[in-house]
């Protein structure tokens, strides 16, 4: 056992862990901390492969490091999109549901002037 | 006992002491008493972080230390507003644009 | 020298260990969160602090010392920042205490969208059972006896 | 060397607790917090892992600002949380996920311990063209030299992604100020707090932009933080977000992936493809691009946690 694939391991429990989340809790917001969790197993999978091709001087095959890093901005974009869907959803009609027989919505409210 | 061997021993140290204080996360009760563990785990991190990097003579890992004392400082502002806040509504405001 | 430097680094970081322990068990041992904050703040500034005092020497002066001591200083006023800022939370009772942030009258605030107060009232009359009831008045000055009220929990 | 296995080993111990506690626990301002210190703990893993770039990226981005974001919707939905927790799915689904989970991570598990041996890598490409490009950090080279096109579509991803936030405000808030506002007692310890703290943060920002080209860092992490910086300046009362619709915002939203495409199509004419630099040229043209792109990347990164558009455009 070293490093590379004790955190390779990891990973793979971390992506199990995230996507158990997605599915079991009901909330919305849980449900994309748990798709962010899903997220980072992958990346920490990616950086475990990228640390095994350590060669000539470097720690880590700079490659797929390089895409970690497009992925976490890409991970952080996509995550505050959704956030701000869900409150979009929540300002409709006060509650936030994924439930297929949701509660009636109340009318489309405006937001107060400045 | 090297210098590296001891600053990894202590780095080691300070993880598990952090570790144990996480169980104040789980058991809360308020999210204040949660917030208290994140910010010790924030602060033990920089130092584990530091002893690390000074042990492995790694150069850049005092910028990360400098990066997440920054950050976890920004976030932990961020909960403070978050937890006084009930729900996020700000009409209250009186100072107008 | 270097001997002399290198015992100073060992005494320093053992020291900032120490106060790392401290800092855990007062937080897991204290039994309101005034108290726990007060141990928090021990590791925070002086764990953090004596770490980083004898990391000072085996470092390369000065760009990399400068950044130690920066981390520090941001450790320092994070901590006195978040300290009070959470001393206020923790004395009003903590996150769920959403009626002491109500005006006295309680049940009509402002909103800023008329359907909040419909449906997003609702769960707000069910967290305040959970609040003791001296924990309910907000303004109290921070100077006030209030700070040593805190309930054991 | 088997003592900092012991630290792998207790780091990761630690990860796995963590994220099921985060996964597990009832109520959502809890899971947030323990989002964020998870975050904190990857940055550690990176770290050991050798990438520091990644460590930052993660410091920056995973702990701060998506902790953030997501403290604010947290704080934002906490009436809808008991309306939530009646809707726990049935012992039958948690049951069928918790198989289902299982099987993903002994599938990907298999795959972990079968990876061939030894590893392949490209690292001794990376370095033998490191010379060319005149940047020496492998990491930032094969961001802006050899995969061009990835960065300049991930900064292109976070312009959408803002644009796609924005397009959900409502009619009459179209253009108008998001809703992060302050709170704060503009004399009070959060003003000084982002007085003292935002000017040295907005030189450690640059800092670390600066070094990205031959050290770990980078124009993410910096942005990165300066956007939090900016942030927590308004946070404190000190400033306001601009309205959406001005000119300047959007102007200088656009400029960095503007001149990135212009100068990646200028290489069909001064060298032979598109995102090829020419001779000797290299560092000066990642330089301007990195430059470009950096207030686009603030701009946007904050603009994203601040959220779609809440009140009215002055008149």
């Amino acid at each position: 056992m070293n490093g590379p694939t004790l955190f390779g391991l990891c990973a793979a429990a971390l992506v199990g862990f995230g996507l158990y989340g997605l599915i079991v809790n009901p909330q919305p917001l849980r449900k994309i901390i748990g798709f962010n969790i899903i997220g980072s197993g992958v990346f920490l999978l990616f950086g475990a492969i990228a640390r095994r091709g350590a060669a000539v001087g470097m720690g880590g095959d700079p490659v797929p490091q390089a895409l970690l890093i497009t992925g976490i901005v890409v991970a952080f974009s996509a995550t505050a999109l959704a956030v701000a869907l869900l409150l979009r959803l929540f300002d409709e009609g006060g509650l936030v549901t994924l439930a297929s027989e949701a509660p009636p919505t109340k009318t489309t409210a405006d937001p107060p002037d400045a | 006992m090297t210098m590296p061997d001891f600053l990894l021993t202590a780095s080691a140290f300070v993880l598990v002491m952090v570790a144990l204080g996480l169980i104040r996360i789980l058991r809360g009760p308020e999210d204040v008493d949660r917030m208290m563990a994140a910010q010790l785990l924030g602060s033990g991190g920089i130092a584990a972080l530091l002893l690390l990097g000074v042990a492995t003579e790694a150069k850049a890992v005092i910028d990360v230390a400098l990066t997440l004392a920054l950050l976890a400082a920004f976030a932990s502002v961020a909960f403070v507003q978050g937890i006084s806040r009930p729900d996020g509504d700000d009409s209250k405001e009186t100072r107008g644009e | 020298m270097k001997i002399a430097l290198d015992i100073f680094t060992i005494v320093a970081v053992m020291a900032g260990a120490f106060f790392f322990l401290a800092g855990t068990v007062g937080l897991l041992r204290f039994p309101d969160p005034l108290t726990r904050l007060h141990a928090l703040t021990k590791a925070d500034n002086l764990g953090l602090g004596l770490v980083v005092l004898g990391l000072l020497p085996q470092t390369d002066w000065p760009l990399d010392t400068i950044k130690l001591v920066t981390i520090w200083l941001f450790a320092l006023l994070a901590g006195a920042t978040v300290g009070q800022l959470m001393a206020c939370a923790a004395r009003r009772g903590g996150s769920n205490t959403v009626d002491t942030l109500l005006p006295p009258n309680g049940n009509t605030v402002e909103l800023s969208t008329p359907t909040y107060q419909i449906v997003g009232r609702q769960p707000f009359a069910a967290e305040t059972n959970r609040v003791p009831s001296r924990h309910r008045d907000a303004d109290l000055p921070l100077n006030s006896t209030a700070l040593h009220r805190g309930p054991p929990t | 060397m088997t003592l900092a296995l012991a630290v792998d080993i207790g780091l990761t111990l630690l990860i796995l607790a963590m994220a099921a506690w985060t996964i597990a626990v009832r109520d959502t301002f809890a899971s947030v917090i323990g989002f964020v210190t998870y975050g904190l703990l990857l940055t550690l893993v990176w770290v050991r892992l050798a990438a520091p770039d990644v460590a930052l990226t993660e410091a920056a981005m995973g702990g701060g600002l998506t902790g953030a974001l997501l403290i604010g919707a947290a704080a934002r939905l906490r009436s809808t949380e008991s309306a939530s927790r009646t809707e726990r799915p049935s012992v039958l689904t948690r049951t069928l996920a918790a198989v289902l989970s299982a099987a993903v991570t002994a599938a990907l598990a298999i795959c972990v311990l079968n990876l061939p041996d030894p590893a392949p890598t490209l690292a001794p490409a990376a370095a033998a063209q490191l010379g060319s490009t005149g940047v020496g950090n492998p990491v930032t080279a094969v961001l802006l030299a050899y995969r061009a096109m990835d960065t300049l579509l991930e900064a292109i991803v976070v312009l959408l992604a803002l644009v796609g936030v924005w397009s959900l405000a409502h009619d009459r808030a179209w253009g108008g100020y998001p809703q992060l506002r302050s709170h704060a007692d503009p004399d009070g310890i959060l003003a000084y707090f982002a007085r003292v703290m935002a000017p040295v943060g907005i030189i450690v920002g640059i800092y670390i932009f600066w070094i990205g080209a031959d050290f770990p860092g980078g124009k993410f992490q910096g942005a990165t933080i300066l956007a939090a910086m900016w942030l927590l300046v308004i946070g404190a009362g000190l400033a306001h977000l601009p309205p959406v619709s001005q000119t300047w915002l959007r102007v200088l939203l656009v400029a960095g992936p503007l001149v990135f495409i212009v100068i990646g199509f200028a290489g069909l004419v001064t060298a032979e493809a598109v995102f090829a630099y020419p001779n000797g040229y290299a560092k000066p043209l990642i330089l301007a691009i990195e430059i470009a792109l950096m207030p686009t990347l603030v701009l946007a990164l904050a603009l994203l946690v601040a959220g779609a558009p809440q009140r009215m455009p002055p008149q």
